[in-house]
């Protein structure tokens, strides 16, 4: 039902993003991870373009990849963290090797789960989402619910975000002007 | 409602006689002595408020140490017994509570005065019930706020406002020096309000708050000086013991309206015939409780104690709550009852027996004690056993005469005591002496210093020892009497109590009314032969000061004297030829009348007028030789000087009060507080405590688990994170 | 008076404005300017005129009220949380307008009672002072179970700061048991309230808590409403408090400030009693006149009654003993509503105000002497009826309210108590009169050894006696206890409806369970009695 | 290609909880913490094509939250660095009861 490439395409990303975000996990050095994050992101995002999410697969890019992974790498190097084995971050074998036991058991009970399985009244006809892009552009249907059944959501959301901007900047501050921020607050 | 429906009914189809005459007034009966509270009461409290320049308790800021304020206390009255006091000072409003004091209960008995003439004309037949508003008003319980007039709430009211105008009189010259002598006056007539109450009052409740309200006066009065402790501990005591008798009181009113379904008089003459069982157990129960309370205000076994102590208070206080007045509500209460009584033969024996045993008993203590207000206490105690052997053996008019002639002479014994008292403390505290003013062992020889005092006090002392033609003796006989022809017919003979038949316990009562009638005159002709003859032990020094009281004091004594002297003739027996005879019988016969027809039944018809007048010589035989052997043993021996060697054997033991404050102190009051202290509160509440102690001692503990697992490390917090999700996924996804 | 109260509208907004008039106190206090003394000496003339305006507002409710009107009275009902059932629902009967008018006839006294002697953080105080008063009076009035619980748990929260800040040496120990007993037993209710909530009516239905709807349609097992019952007990238990809770009362009564006494004693204990009146009991019916149950509860009213007298007597600290006197006198207060006859709940209603009255009075009383001393012990005095003898006399005359004496207030309530109690539980009574001796007996030595005997302490010869204002804030409470005990028919016929519909509803509710006649008194009515 | 998705966001969300089991510096948790997020973005994205838009508003929401959270997080990862001198997670346990 899929085109061969379409299938293609999909697999190429996933296997992509899966051996980056190995390659993610298992750096040292800070820079190297997350330059190793920003390609599972830019995966992710083609895969988003694939299932029909354009306009997340542009959020992706330009905020994901694009801004936050920066303040990420930006902190980074202000901290001066970027030389690997500056500090040996990570912890013993034991650790590592029930970390790994845990993920298998998590991904085995992930994927063991027979709940996931679409429930099928609820279900839209394939190439729906495809049809009203078509119709009403990329960015019309993600704003249809954004600013309607979920406008109350929206506007808290932008609170948060106000409130998360004051905090980083006020903790962010030098310490004597932070101590003083703090009492004022 | 059977009470208010009746009335209303009655009401409604006539009115009763009395309305429209000056009973309409009896409102203010009570109402006179409330406003001479009020007003001494707001006296008192605005000069001690504001202390003027005349007020002794002007100085009491500057009292400069302890010692000094601890002396200068209130408690300066003539019976306190301190000679360093200041010199005394009038009340700064002494002038008007001499006038508004005695005035509103002179105004009350005036009011008493009238409604008697318009009774004496009338003669009703049933009780004039006057209902101002509702009181307790719940359900099917209506307490309204009524008085009741009938003969016998009349006849208490012109005893208490009569006599107590004269005390109230005497009272002006004996607390004229006391700092508190406002406060005293307001005590006085808020008693005497409360009496009334108590005698008015148209219910049981009602009737419960004159009660208590006495109590409480007595409580305030005895402990007027409350700056000495054993003052301030014998108010306490009256109140306590008074509390357990109104324990019983209240029980029985409890089941009175559970039975019966109300609570006034009216209603429960009414109902008790239909709802109560003659002689059964639920009357019987009914009575004892309300016997209970008697025992408790009437100070008769088991409750007596707390009446020698209230010899604390001022004398006046003495002579009319704790002789006149006060005491004989549990008389007053027993013939109010008189129906419930009667249909309870059980209980009516055990009243008498309770009296008989009683006036024995504390005229046996009367004989060694040396003070003189003890002597009179218990005198006091033992007049009230012969009271309550004449209304157990349902002597009802007998009762009640005789609580009106004790009301005469034992207040004369009680003012003249304080007489005697005034001269004795006038005379240390113009010496300085410390020797106590009350010991019968500092008087003698007081005859030629106080003869209006002595002649007034002899007969007083003839008349309660039972002499013919004086007032004891009329009603001590018919007392006597009646219980002799009770024993041999009547509902009583018939009954048994524990066991033994009624004719049997009730001579016996005789017998021991007859022993305690000769102990009366024993013990109180040795009180005259101490105080008044033989050599004078007051004191060089003090002699000289020993004056007759003034004529204030006096006065009051000499009409009490002459009551005393011709109070018997109120009630002279059929068969003397003396006057018109049984003038009360027949004045009370409304309100006892039924109770004592229905107890006399079965009595045998027509009494030998020859058998009346061999007990009344038997009994004046009786008190003659108790005068005689009294002055015979001790006529010429001085006592012993005071804190001379004490007595041994059974003296010791009648000089102690037969141990029984002792035994009570020790049997009850201590181990009591000492259960309440370790028991209760250290060990219950400690151990609730403990309890809680240790259950939060344990939720400390699994607080600490909680607080170790914090480590701090978020590395750790993740593992719990992720150790959680397995677990919520185990458990949820299958 | 009435109908010109009901012309303003009174009965539409007079609730809910006594709820939110101390609130906007509370927030005027809040921003009152100035360095501290002036903030102390505005704050508590705010919160004396708050209380002031609140009292006379509550006040026409004593006219407006109409006994012979069936139903709430001067009821509010506002949709608040409907999905869940919940609403703003306030309205008042008999208990509650007596209870809301203690309360606030209270509030502006205590006020007066802490005017010199709260000086650090007055402000705080106030303002916790007036919070607490909405939560009381939030008690009082409602409607819905849920509005009741918050009021409940908002009245907790000042009380344990005003114990933890402003009290005695051991305040935090004090303050501490006294919020973990009353949090054990509140959130027990919580629960209950909740699941009594989820089971009204139609188990399908989204749940309520709306009074009313629950007396009719609840519908739980016999099994569940005992667990509920349960419940419910401990939390009022806790909070009246009876015998084997009470330990924390004691220490709460004596380390709290004066005004904290007052309020805890005079008006907080009456939330337990009041809750038995209002819901344990008539919600749950079955379980309550379980002979069994009802035998165990009332075994522990009077045990509370005795044993609270007999610990009273032998207490070295005079708050602590008017302490286990509270323990006392709510004793009698559960005697009367689980003795239930129309007296008996009647006079426990009674026995609420009287005590509230008197026991404030005393703690009040006690405050002054302790702010002129600073000790609370009773061999501290001796004899100081000498050098303050107005103190004495009020002291004398409140003791004796306390004792019950016929002719003040306390008489009457214990009166009707004990006789409606002698109705259905003779022996019951017959051991709960015993307390009336006890009574007597440990506050007479008591204000013997404080008032009375030799005046042999040097540092109590100088004490000053009662000003102005004190004597006015007592006045209030001494005309009280007068009028009380002389006329008490105006208070016992406004509550008599809601007494008869408690005992109607409880008695109903049991018998259309159990068809059978559950209990037959000792002693049997004679049959014909001819009314 | 849902299940596939799925799978991969499986995938991707382990991998990101092994990263932050195993790492002890504290900004490449952060970044891990990210990778989990964005795998349920995907599953988000997924499902959105079977049950509509309204998965997609949610991804925004939670990149906003993510935004968020790197904001404040970084925030205090500088502040703590400022303060300590070191970012190990292990050496910082301020927090302990």
């Amino acid at each position: 039902m899929y085109p061969l490439f379409y299938s293609f395409c999909f697999y190429l990303f996933g296997l992509i993003a899966i051996a980056s975000a190995l390659a993610f996990v298992t750096r040292r050095s800070p820079v190297a991870a997350a330059l190793w994050l920003v390609n599972v992101l830019f995966c992710l995002a083609a895969l988003y373009v694939m299932l029909d999410a354009p306009f997340i697969a542009a959020v992706q890019v330009l905020v994901y990849a694009g801004a936050i992974m920066v303040v990420f790498l930006f902190v980074v190097m202000l901290l001066n963290l970027g030389l690997p084995g500056e500090l040996a971050d990570a912890r013993g074998l034991l650790a590592k090797i029930l970390a790994g036991l845990a993920g298998i058991v998590l991904l085995a009970k992930i994927m063991s789960s027979r709940t996931a399985v679409p429930i099928e009244s609820l279900m839209l006809r394939p190439d729906s989402l495809a049809t009203v892009a078509r119709i009403q552009g990329a960015v019309a249907p993600v704003a249809q619910p954004l600013f309607t059944e979920y406008l109350i959501a929206f506007e808290v959301t932008s609170i948060l975000l106000l409130v998360a901007a004051v905090g980083a900047v006020l903790i962010g501050r030098r310490r004597a002007a932070a101590v003083e921020g703090v009492g004022a607050g | 409602m059977i009470a208010p429906a009746l009335q209303a009914a009655a009401l409604a189809a006539a009115p009763h006689p009395l309305s429209g005459t000056a009973a309409d007034w009896v409102w203010a009966l009570p109402l006179f002595p409330l406003a001479g509270f009020l007003v001494n009461a707001a006296l008192a409290v605005v000069a001690v408020a504001r202390p003027g320049p005349a007020d002794p308790s002007a100085d009491r800021h500057s009292a400069p140490d302890a010692t000094a304020a601890g002396e200068d206390v209130a408690g300066h009255g003539p019976g306190a017994g301190d000679a360093d006091a200041p010199p005394p000072a009038r009340h700064r409003f002494a002038s008007v509570v001499s006038l508004v004091g005695p005035l509103a209960v002179g105004l009350a008995f005036a009011l008493a005065c009238a409604i008697f003439a318009a009774m004496a004309r009338v003669h009703p037949t049933t009780p004039f019930v006057q209902t101002y508003f509702h009181w307790i008003p719940a359900g099917d319980l209506q307490v309204n706020a009524a008085f009741q007039l009938d003969q016998l709430s009349l006849t208490l009211v012109l005893v208490i406002t009569g006599v107590g105008a004269l005390i109230h009189l005497f009272s002006v010259a004996y607390m004229g020096d006391d700092p508190g002598y406002a406060r005293y006056f307001a005590y006085l007539n808020l008693f005497v309000f409360f009496m009334l109450v108590l005698v008015l009052g148209a219910s049981y409740p009602v009737m419960f708050v004159g009660w208590e309200g006495v109590g409480l006066c007595s409580y305030l009065l005895i402990g007027f000086w409350y700056a000495d402790r054993a003052n301030a501990d014998a108010g306490k005591k009256a109140f306590i013991v008074n509390r357990i008798g109104d324990f019983g009181f209240l029980i029985a009113m409890f089941l009175l309206f559970v039975q019966l379904g109300t609570l006034d008089y009216t209603g429960v003459l009414a109902a008790a015939p239909g709802g109560l069982e003659a002689g059964g157990p639920v009357v019987t129960v009914i009575c004892l409780f309300l016997l209970l309370g008697c025992a408790g205000k009437s100070a008769q076994i088991p409750l007596y104690v707390w009446l020698p102590d209230a010899m604390a208070g001022p004398t006046p206080v003495s002579a009319l709550i704790h002789a006149a007045t006060m005491v004989t509500a549990g008389v007053y209460l027993v013939v109010r009852s008189g129906l419930l009584f009667a249909m309870a033969p059980a209980a009516s024996l055990t009243v008498a027996v309770m009296g008989a045993v009683t006036a024995l008993f504390a005229a046996t203590i009367g004989l060694k004690q040396w003070d003189i207000k003890k002597v009179l206490a218990y005198s006091t105690i033992s007049q009230l056993g012969f009271m309550f052997m004449a209304v157990g053996a349902g002597a009802y008019v007998a009762g009640i005469f005789h609580l009106v002639t004790h009301a005469f002479f034992k207040a004369l014994l009680f003012l003249g005591a304080g007489s005697v008292i005034h001269a004795m403390h006038a005379a240390y505290h113009a010496t300085h002496s410390h020797e106590d003013a009350q010991d019968m062992r500092n008087m003698g020889g007081l005859r030629a210093r106080m003869p209006v005092t002595w002649i007034l006090m002899w007969i007083a002392t003839l008349a309660i020892a039972g002499v013919p033609l004086f007032a004891g003796f009329f009603s001590k006989d018919e007392i006597l009497g009646t219980i002799f022809d009770r024993a041999g017919g009547s509902i009583l003979r018939d009954a048994h109590w524990l066991g033994i038949p009624g004719g049997v316990v009730l001579y016996a009562i005789y017998g021991m009314g007859l022993v305690a009638a000769f102990l009366t005159a024993v013990y109180m002709t040795r009180l005259m032969l101490y105080t008044f003859h033989g050599q004078n032990r007051t004191g060089e020094a003090a002699r000289p000061h020993l004056h007759e009281a003034p004529w204030l004091m006096t006065g009051p004594l000499l009409v009490l004297g002459a009551l005393s002297a011709v109070g018997g003739f109120l009630n002279t027996p059929a068969f003397l030829p003396i006057g018109p005879a049984e003038t009360l019988a027949r004045w009370l016969d409304p309100v006892v009348g039924p109770a004592t027809a229905l107890i006399a039944a079965g009595a045998p018809g027509d009494a030998d007028p020859r058998r009346g007048l061999l007990l009344s010589l038997i009994a004046a035989a009786v008190a003659a030789t108790g005068i005689v052997v009294a002055v015979v043993r001790l006529g010429r021996s001085a006592p012993v000087r005071a804190g001379a060697a004490p007595e041994t054997g059974i003296e010791s033991v009648l000089a102690h009060r037969y141990y029984v404050d002792e035994a009570y102190d020790r049997g009850i009051v201590r181990p009591l507080l000492a259960f309440s202290n370790r028991v209760l509160w250290q060990g219950v509440d400690g151990l609730i405590d403990g309890l809680v102690t240790l259950g939060a001692r344990v939720w400390v503990w699994f607080g600490g688990i909680g607080s170790a697992l914090q480590t701090g490390r978020v590395g750790t917090y993740a593992w719990a994170l992720v150790v959680g999700a397995l677990v919520v996924l185990a458990i949820t996804i299958r | 008076m009435r109908e010109m109260l009901l012309a303003m509208g009174y009965d539409r907004w007079v609730l809910p404005a006594l709820l939110l008039i101390p609130l906007a106190a509370a927030a005027i206090i809040l921003l009152l300017p100035g360095d501290a003394e002036r903030r102390w000496h505005s704050a508590r003339a705010v919160a004396l005129a708050a209380f002031t305006v609140e009292f006379l507002v509550s006040v026409g409710l004593w006219w407006s009220f109409d006994p012979a009107t069936p139903g709430w009275q001067a009821a509010v009902h506002m949709p608040w949380i409907p999905s869940w059932g919940i609403s703003f629902s306030v309205g008042i009967d008999g208990i509650s307008l007596v209870l809301i008018l203690l309360t606030t006839l209270t509030m502006p006294l205590t006020v007066l009672g802490s005017w010199t002697s709260v000086r650090t953080r007055a402000p705080a105080f106030y303002t916790l002072m007036l919070i607490l008063t909405t939560g009381m009076l939030g008690v009082f009035m409602a409607l819905d179970l849920f509005l009741f619980y918050i009021m409940w748990e908002l009245m907790l929260v000042p009380m344990y700061f005003i114990i933890g800040i402003w009290g005695g040496e051991r305040r935090i120990y004090a303050s501490v048991k006294f919020f973990i007993y009353t949090m054990l037993g509140s959130l027990l209710m919580l629960v209950a309230i909740l699941y009594v909530g989820f089971h009204v009516g139609n188990p399908a239905a989204p749940p309520g808590f709306g009074y009313d709807d629950l007396l009719t349609r609840l519908s739980v097992t016999p099994v569940a409403a005992r667990w509920l019952f349960g419940a419910f007990f401990l939390a009022f238990a806790i909070k009246v408090p009876m015998f084997p809770f009470h330990t924390w009362l004691p220490d709460a009564h004596v380390e709290a400030p004066t005004a904290g006494s007052v309020v805890l004693a005079g008006i907080m204990l009456k939330m337990g009693t009041f809750g038995f009146l209002r819901f344990a009991l008539p919600l749950f019916p079955q379980a309550a006149l379980d002979p069994t149950i009802r035998a165990i509860v009332l075994t522990l009213a009077v045990v509370g009654i005795l044993y609270g007298a007999l610990v009273a007597l032998v207490q070295p600290d005079f708050k602590k003993l008017v302490a286990y006197s509270s323990v006392s006198h709510l004793g009698f207060v559960m005697l009367g509503i689980f003795a239930l006859t129309l007296q008996s709940v009647q006079g426990a209603i009674l026995v609420m105000i009287n005590h509230g009255i008197s026991t404030g009075a005393l703690f009040l009383l006690v405050g002054m002497l302790y702010e002129r001393r600073h000790s609370r012990l009773i061999a501290a005095y001796g004899g100081i009826a000498r050098v303050v003898p107005l103190f004495a006399a009020l002291l004398t005359i409140v003791s004796l309210s306390s004792i019950g004496l016929p002719g003040t207030n306390g008489f009457v309530g214990e009166f009707l108590v004990l006789l409606g109690s002698f109705r259905t539980e003779p022996w019951f009574a017959f051991a709960a009169t015993i307390g009336l001796i006890l009574a007597a007996a440990y506050l007479l030595w008591a204000i013997q050894r404080i008032l009375f005997e030799r005046l042999d302490k040097p540092e109590n010869a100088g004490l000053r006696d009662l000003n102005w204002r004190e004597l006015g804030l007592l006045a209030p409470l001494i005309a009280c206890i007068i009028w009380l005990g002389v006329y008490p028919a105006p208070v016992l016929r406004r509550t008599e409806p809601a007494a008869a519909r408690f005992v109607h509803l409880v008695e109903h509710g049991y018998e259309s369970a159990h068809p059978a006649p559950p209990r037959t008194p000792i002693i049997q009515p004679p049959k014909a009695r001819g009314r | 290609m849902l299940a596939e998705s799925i799978a991969l966001s499986a995938l991707l969300f382990v991998i990101g909880v092994v990263g932050v089991l195993t790492r002890r510096n504290a900004i490449i948790v952060f970044m891990c913490v990210e990778l989990m997020l964005n795998a349920v973005n995907l599953t988000f994205i997924a499902f959105g094509r079977v049950y509509g838009y309204g998965a997609q508003a949610i991804v925004i929401f939670v990149m906003t939250v993510a935004a968020a959270e790197a904001a404040v997080g970084l925030a205090i990862v500088i502040a703590i660095f400022r303060h300590r001198q070191t970012v190990d997670l292990d050496s910082i346990n301020l927090l302990k009861g």
